[in-house]
């Protein structure tokens, strides 16, 4: 007898085909993990189960929930449903809860809602689970607003109103993309508790196939609105025998190609290409009162290292650790409090724009964003010819395009391209473009931001390709700035920890990722989930 | 290759005018815009009577084939009144319009790009201008100067400076943080250039729409100012200024009142329509379905 | 949140002084001369020089614009040149026609509006969203006082149900005023109520877009109640905004109402005094005006505290 | 348009009805367009003052009728020396002011000396220029000797700033009226309305309203919908405009038209080429189609003038056939005066709608002729800055409603830079002669010197257009002198 069973479900949004014959099954206490890329209609499917599609939808087939034909109950039935039997957390914490209420108001209002509780009972039930999902009295009074929490305490706050009421069904639709690795690991660690005490069916939703290894019973994996391959965990992920799922599973493992340059920084070449000494950068921090002086927040402590020519190193932390700070200030796009940033043995500090340009031609950037990163209004060619503003002679038409051209080509796009607008582009192309335009001064440093993070798994394994080629072919030196260890170990030859603001560990990346010194790096790398090591475990677990 | 293809949304630009053709507002909006800015313009070469030639015997005459609308209380064709009253509209409007968006634009653009103080000082010099209101400036302007056209311009537009320098820092501050603004930056441009050539292409939309909003805006002032006195004075015809004279003879001869009132009217909504149509056009976070 | 009033406050003052020496210096140049205005046409020069010095018009503009400020500031705005009266009792007399004058439009058009807003906003794109967004887009396009006339004739002079304007005073009684200020009210009103409307359907769409829409849907909330209960005060934010800039052009507006409907409210007073180059009271009436924009914009400020939370830690 | 008379009309009927049923009001409300800035007619030249409390509120030594005569107010009865420089007034008798204090010689003397004195305020000191020494004879008696005889003496007394006060209450008369009229004070209410009520102890014969409001109605557009709903119920001066033709058909009100001081004309500027010609002022006075201006000018109503003279005074002449209206005449005397092509000129209009509306259609019939004229309208404070006191000017509108102006013609320094010794002494003998024929004679003379001189375009005498309850009756429908007499004022029942 199974809790959830989808039959046959087709959906279209506006006469666009969105689902194509799912088919999904979830019993009482059984978690099942839906996997798939942006666009296979994860989101979509759950979105169907819990009736809060968009105005112009329209739905065939058959949904069951425990017993209920949810495709044909009306609202009122559903409004039963939803927030008790069925609980839904999203994917971004930041904006999934109501500003103006406090968090107690929030929880409880759907205990009220459903049990028809007085306002002190339903508080005092709110609390309960509060306290539950890891926000102590204390600390967390209901009287606080969401904006006083942290993106990882929202998310429980989130998951709080979800189980509530012990939901028989949880879904969580990408419940952890948007937190670091840390939070994640303890987030999924709250939900596998959350649902083994109620015994709960959980739909868990994610694009991560490690993830999912680590958290469910049985997989589906979805593709352009179908289900390719549904099975136990276990079978599905090691067995890997839809090539789908295997190419997923590569592409989430994937190791670039490259000649290691261990023997390039054994020559070691007499001056670092940067070098960054005493570092520190401080924000103004919140007036405490009237009179009070206001504490700054010091981003970037004393951060000191250097990097040589031609190697690749890693940059890696939580969020908020300061690492993107420590970024913008070695682009010189942001001035340091104290200490000094040289390039080339030229120092960043105290120089104008104008003086500047010599040193950013030797230092470019690529970042996260494929979408934010290129002006709309421009065609290909001046967004890429951007940074030829450096040069000290300006190139003419045809030499400019030339460069572009050249530029283009060498990340994989065609000269062709330059004509057109960047929304004309994939993500994965635009994210080429960004390292062409990146390239186009032929520098020796390229700080890339986070670069592949914003891609689906199989694009990220392509683009971490070209970065590894273009490293040596164009013997670009890189800092990655990531809090993916999988990248980091995947490109880099070494890795620096980050931490409120310090360096706390740095060294070889296989070194460093296989015995962490430091707390917060054994943190981050027990916290990083891994497809291979969640499969094993999950072997074991069965083979017993 | 895996499916990474480009999304499939038309991009804003290639089917514009497709867009723009389905979109019921804009259609409305841009027909009354154009037919009004073409009969201020037909004006100048021809209207059916010439208005400064008086024929008091005609006065207050009804709608007839000679004269569509009717004539006034001197015996001008109210159709031709109407007419070159479209200019005298039109043209405060653009006019503080223009001195809206050339002195507020470069404003708000430059205390979004610098910042601290600057900004501050912007902002505290728009809560000086916005405690003015319109009318208020332009009751000033004439205690100065006396009344007239120019005068109901320079308090509009005076009026309109820190609207666009809100809207302009608004847009602008919300483009700074872009990314391809940081890659600008990395590769060596200033502040200025940056603003030149990123931020105000990307801002030009939302100053569009507020400038068919303030250009509305702006008649509505325009006629508000003269239906006082304080604004155009005879004999230039003007929208209020007729309905002023209009209002004692409207039991009497009530299309005195009716017309200019309806023109203004048609005039503003076209112009509103217009804007909407612009913003849903333009704005592509209204634009996307949510 | 005090820390933020303070200073807010400490602005709003700053701004106030730099008005005022706006406002002095702007009309203290006006080209003509009251003595000779109020003597008429047929004035012998010794009666004008009279009334010059009696008026102070002979002292040094500087000395003039302390002694105004510094009178302000403690009360005392000088005296009309033409009314010969303090003009702190004269903008007493008037402010009680045109505050509620004020206050009754902007209760009109609030109460007109926000359930309109709301109702078209929960009706997206259905026939009753269309229609009264259509109702409000001509609202717009409407001048107030071409709209006044229309209501004289129909309502005082057609129907005779309410007078036509005039104010007979609040000792008449309250409804006697009540129904004097009710055609200039629903003159000013109406226009604005369309605006409102509008700017709050578009930020009830924008919020019922928003995420914690969807997160109180899942909690099994019905629509309705979450309309009412999750986004409209969360859509309040920039209601309250243009509610904020609306004061400021209600003020103007009755500068307009007022001549229409000939009330005797500060509108009518400024415009008058402007005609009359009575000076004291224009630049008297502005300062009051300016002060009282500034004011409601701290006033907004405090709602967006109250609205959101997320404001009352700011700085 | 015929449905929407039929309605007005029932609702008209309905209203009669209403109103039929009260019996003999005693209170009244006034309409009146400008509010007074105070309300002391000794200190100002507004006539909006004189409107409300000339002759029920303040009273002079004389008065001025319905018709413009001189008739006894506070004095009984006056004397006048052989050479015309001595006035000996007998005063009235138990006369008490408003607030109590007893009226007698010492309080004429009083406003007299002050009006005169150098620091006066008064508008009009010209009025007690010809005054040498007052004298308090006895309580009941004073006597005025002039320096040089004046024959309007009279008449100058009995004008609005001539209006006798108290020393107690002088200085507060802006605020709180004090006087010996048959009204006293009640309140202002700013920017709406003044109030006067019943004087119960009044000296003369007590008049029939217990309450009179003047409240303040500024326009036409505000006027007749306060007129047709019964707000207001007279209006001594409506500005009505073209609104005027519905009331006069609707049987609840009286239309009244009758003739102001006030002469309209096109003020030309005689010292300033072209105008100095009189050729050109002729060529002018030749193009003006007073029958069309006058249309224009809303009610249609208004008396064509040929010269600075008021048709309601006995000595009026008419002289529009001096220069009547014929463009083929006035482009001859262009071509003779040398301008065959016409020439351009700017006129300058103050802002009330005879001189903006009349300004336009003058504009238009000038142009017929080759005048092309630039319309500047102005501000009053403007107009009287640049035309009036500067003279920075080549033609105006404006309507000069002061009475018996006519003198004004012979001021060297007046902006309509008129030099005519002639007519100078044409005016000094009027001042030297008290016989009313004499008079009567210089006045025309005077009369027909500026008319022939085409000193301004005289173009017409401003209506007096009356309105009221056809119940109300007594109201006055000629202003001899800028008043509401409502000392005869009731309703009929």
């Amino acid at each position: 007898m199974s809790l959830l069973e989808i039959e046959n479900l087709s959906l279209s949004i506006a006469g666009h085909p969105v689902l194509r014959d799912i088919d999904l099954r979830i019993a009482p206490g059984e978690v099942l993990g839906v996997v798939g890329e942006s666009g296979s209609g994860k989101s979509m499917t759950a979105l169907t189960v819990m009736q809060l599609l968009p105005e112009l939808a329209r739905a065939k087939g058959r949904v069951t929930f425990d017993g209920v034909d949810i495709l044909a109950a009306p609202e009122e039935a559903m409004c039963r449903l939803r927030g008790d039997d069925l609980g839904m957390v999203f994917q971004e914490p930041m904006t999934a809860l109501n500003p103006v209420k406090t968090i107690g108001e929030q929880v409880a209002e759907g205990i009220r809602w459903h049990t028809g509780a007085n306002r002190p009972d339903a508080e005092a039930r709110a609390r309960a689970i509060l306290d539950r999902v890891g926000l102590p009295e204390a600390k967390f009074p209901l009287s606080r607003f969401p904006h006083e929490l942290s993106g990882g305490q929202r998310q429980r706050v989130v998951i709080a109103i979800a189980c509530a009421l012990k939901p028989k069904l949880l879904i969580a639709d990408e419940p952890t993309t948007a937190l670091d690795v840390v939070l994640q690991a303890q987030i999924l660690d709250l939900l596998r508790d959350l649902v083994a005490e109620n015994r709960m069916g959980l739909m868990l939703i994610s694009h991560d196939l490690a993830v999912v290894a680590d958290m469910a019973d049985r997989v589906s994996v979805m593709r352009n609105g179908a289900v390719m391959e549904s099975g136990p965990t276990v079978g599905v992920l090691s067995e890997q025998k839809h090539p789908y799922t295997r190419q997923l599973a590569e592409a989430s493992t994937h190791v670039p190609a490259r000649a290691r340059s261990q023997e390039k920084a054994e020559k070691q070449e007499p001056q670092p290409l940067l070098s960054v000494s005493g570092v520190t950068r401080d924000y103004p921090g919140r007036r405490k009162g009237l009179f009070a002086k206001p504490e700054p927040f010091r981003a970037v402590d004393n951060v000191s290292f250097s990097l040589a020519p031609g190697h690749a190193v890693a940059l890696v932390g939580r969020s908020g650790c300061g690492k993107s700070t420590l970024a913008r200030m070695i682009l010189a796009l942001d001035r340091p409090t104290a200490g000094e940033i040289r390039l080339n043995g030229e120092t960043l500090g105290g120089r104008s724009e104008y003086e500047l340009r010599h040193a950013r031609r030797n230092m470019q950037v690529v970042f996260q964003d494929p979408y934010g990163s290129f002006n709309p209004r421009h065609r290909v060619e001046r967004l890429v010819a951007e940074p030829l503003h450096l040069l000290d002679r300006k190139p003419t038409a045809a030499q400019r395009r030339e460069c572009v051209a050249e530029a283009l080509e060498s990340v994989g796009l065609n000269a062709g391209d330059m004509h057109k607008y960047p929304h004309e582009f994939s993500g994965g192309q635009r994210q080429r473009i960004s390292i062409a335009r990146a390239i186009i001064t032929r520098p020796k440093l390229i700080v890339a931001d986070e670069p592949v993070s914003a891609l689906d798994v199989s694009i990220r394994a392509q683009v971490l390709d070209l970065f590894a080629d273009l490293n040596q072919r164009l013997d670009l030196t890189y800092l990655f700035i990531t809090h993916d260890l999988t990248v980091a170990r995947a490109i880099t030859d070494d890795v620096m920890v980050m931490h409120e603001g310090r360096i706390v560990e740095s060294g070889p990346t296989a070194t460093v990722l296989q015995n962490p010194k430091s707390e917060a790096a054994r943190a981050l790398v027990a916290a990083a989930p891994d497809l291979e090591r969640a499969v094993a475990t999950r072997q074991r677990a069965t083979g017993d | 290759m895996t499916p990474d293809a480009p999304p499939p949304s038309p991009p804003p630009e290639r089917h514009f005018l497709e867009m723009a053709f389905a979109n019921r507002s804009f259609v409305i909006g841009a027909i009354i815009t154009i037919l009004v800015a073409a009969m201020a313009l037909l004006s100048f070469l021809w209207t059916p009577y010439d208005i400064t030639h008086l024929v008091v015997a005609d006065r207050m005459k009804g709608l007839s084939l000679a004269h569509p609308l009717g004539t006034d209380h001197l015996g001008r064709d109210i159709l031709s009144m109407i007419m070159i009253g479209a200019r005298n509209s039109i043209a405060v409007a653009i006019v503080a319009v223009g001195i809206g968006m050339g002195v507020g634009v470069p404003l708000g653009t430059w205390a979004a790009a610098r910042g601290g103080l600057i900004d501050e000082i912007l902002m505290r010099f728009n809560d000086l201008v916005f405690a003015f209101p319109a009318l208020l400036s332009a009751i000033m302007i004439t205690a100065i100067f006396g009344p007239g056209a120019i005068n109901a311009i320079i308090a509009i537009g005076i009026f309109n400076v820190p609207v666009f320098a809100r809207v302009a820092r608004a847009g602008a501050l919300s483009i700074w943080p872009r990314e391809y603004i940081l890659a600008a930056r990395a590769a060596g441009k200033s502040k200025a250039l940056i603003t030149i050539e990123h931020i105000l292409p990307n801002i030009a939309a939302l100053l569009l729409v507020q400038g068919t909003i303030q250009f509305a805006l702006g008649i509505l002032a325009e006629a508000g100012l003269s239906y006082l006195g304080l604004g155009a004075q005879p004999p230039m015809p003007s929208w209020g200024r007729m309905l002023f004279e209009a209002q004692t003879r409207m039991m009497i001869a009530p299309h005195l009142a009716v017309f200019p009132g309806l023109a203004i009217v048609i005039t503003v909504l076209g112009l509103n329509l217009l804007g909407d149509g612009l913003r849903d056009l333009l704005d592509p976070r209204l634009r996307r379905e949510r | 949140m005090l820390a933020f009033l303070a200073k807010r406050i400490a602005i709003g003052l700053v701004t106030l002084v730099v008005a005022s020496a706006v406002v002095f210096l702007v009309l203290e140049i006006v080209p003509g001369d009251p003595a000779l205005l109020m003597l008429g046409m047929n004035a012998q020069p010794e009666a004008l020089a009279a009334l010059r010095e009696e008026m102070g018009l002979n002292q040094p503009v500087l000395l003039r614009y302390f002694g105004w400020i510094a009178g302000m500031a403690l009360g005392d705005f000088g005296n009309s040149y033409t009314y010969s009266s303090p003009v702190l009792e004269l903008i007493g007399e008037r402010v009680l026609v045109s505050l509620p004058l004020a206050l009754i439009s902007l209760f009109l058009s609030t109460a007109i509006a926000l359930p309109v807003g709301i109702f078209a906003a929960s009706r997206r794109g259905k026939p009753a969203d269309t229609i009264s967004m259509g109702a409000a887009q001509i609202g717009v396009a409407i001048p107030n006082f071409w709209f006044a006339l229309i209501l004289i004739y129909l309502f005082a002079v057609w129907l005779r149900l309410v007078p036509a304007g005039g104010f007979p005073g609040w000792d008449a009684g309250l409804w006697a005023g009540f129904k004097a200020l009710l055609l200039p009210a629903i003159a000013l009103a109406l226009p604005q109520a369309a605006i409102l409307a509008r700017v709050t359907r578009s930020a009830m769409l924008e919020v019922l877009g928003e995420d914690y829409i969807r997160t109180a849907r899942a909690k099994g909330m019905p629509r309705r109640i979450v309309l009412w209960h999750h986004a409209l005060r969360n859509a309040l934010i920039p209601v309250l905004t243009i509610l904020g800039l609306q004061f400021a052009f209600l003020l103007a507006g009755t500068i307009i109402i007022e001549n229409v409907f000939y009330l005797p409210g500060l509108g009518r007073l400024i415009f008058q005094a402007i005609t009359q180059r009575d000076l004291i009271v224009v630049e008297g009436v502005v300062m009051l005006l300016v002060a009282t924009v500034i004011a409601v914009n701290i006033l907004v400020d405090i709602g967006y505290a109250i609205v959101d939370p997320r404001l009352r830690t700011r700085r | 348009m015929n449905t929407i008379k039929s309605i007005i009309g029932g609702a008209t009927l309905l209203l009669a009805a209403g109103t039929a049923a009260l019996a003999a009001r005693t209170d009244l409300v006034i309409g009146v367009v400008l509010e007074p800035p105070h309300l002391d007619p000794t200190a100002s030249a507004a006539a909006a003052i004189d409107e409300i409390l000339y002759a029920n509120l303040f009273q002079g030594l004389t008065r001025i009728g319905r018709n413009g005569e001189v008739l006894p107010a506070l004095a009984e009865s006056w004397e006048v020396s052989d050479d015309g420089k001595t006035y000996t007034f007998k005063l009235r008798s138990g006369v008490t002011f408003h607030d109590g204090t007893t009226f007698d010689a010492e309080d004429v003397k009083f406003t007299l000396d002050r009006a005169r004195a150098e620091n006066s305020t008064n508008a009009q000191k010209q009025l007690f220029a010809a005054i040498d020494t007052v004298e308090v004879i006895d309580p009941q008696t004073i006597r005025i000797m002039l320096s040089a005889p004046q024959g309007s003496f009279l008449y100058n007394l009995g004008w609005g700033d001539a209006v006798i006060v108290a020393p107690e209450s002088a200085e507060t008369n802006k605020e709180k009226p004090i006087g010996t009229g048959p009204f006293k004070f009640d309140k202002w209410a700013k920017g709406s309305s003044v109030t006067l009520v019943k004087n119960p102890d009044y000296w003369g014969e007590p008049v029939a309203l217990e309450k009179a409001e003047f409240r303040v109605v500024p326009d036409a557009a505000a006027a007749i919908p306060a007129l047709l709903s019964g707000d207001v119920q007279a209006f001594p001066q409506m500005p009505a405009g073209d609104a005027l033709s519905q009331i006069e058909n609707d049987p609840r009100f009286v239309v009244a038209i009758g003739a102001t001081e006030g002469e309209t004309i096109l003020s030309t500027n005689n010292g300033k080429e072209p105008f100095n010609n009189i050729k050109v002022r002729q060529a002018i006075a030749h193009a003006l189609n007073r029958e069309e201006i006058i249309a224009g000018n809303g009610s249609g109503y208004g008396t064509p003038i040929g010269s600075h003279f008021s048709p309601a005074n006995e000595a009026y002449v008419d002289l529009t056939g001096t220069y009547p209206y014929d463009p083929a005449k006035a482009k001859a005397l262009l071509a003779e005066a040398g301008y065959p092509d016409g020439f351009k000129a700017t006129l300058k209009l103050p802002p009330p709608a005879y001189a903006r509306d009349g300004g336009q259609v003058v504009a238009s019939q000038l142009r017929q002729v080759g005048i092309e004229l630039e319309i500047i309208p102005v501000e009053w404070a403007q107009w009287l800055e640049q035309v009036f006191k500067n003279k920075d000017y080549d033609l105006t509108i404006v309507s000069h409603t002061e009475p018996n102006d006519i003198n004004i013609y012979a001021r060297d320094d007046y902006y309509f830079n008129y030099k005519n010794p002639a007519f100078k002494e044409v005016m000094n003998a009027l001042d030297a002669t008290a016989e009313p024929e004499k008079r009567i004679e210089l006045y025309q003379t005077a009369q027909k010197i500026i008319a022939e001189d085409a000193v301004n375009g005289f173009m017409f005498q401003l209506p007096k257009i009356g309105v009221w309850d056809a119940k109300l009756q007594g109201m006055w429908e000629n202003s001899p002198i800028q008043a509401n007499d409502l000392t005869g004022v009731k309703w009929s029942d």
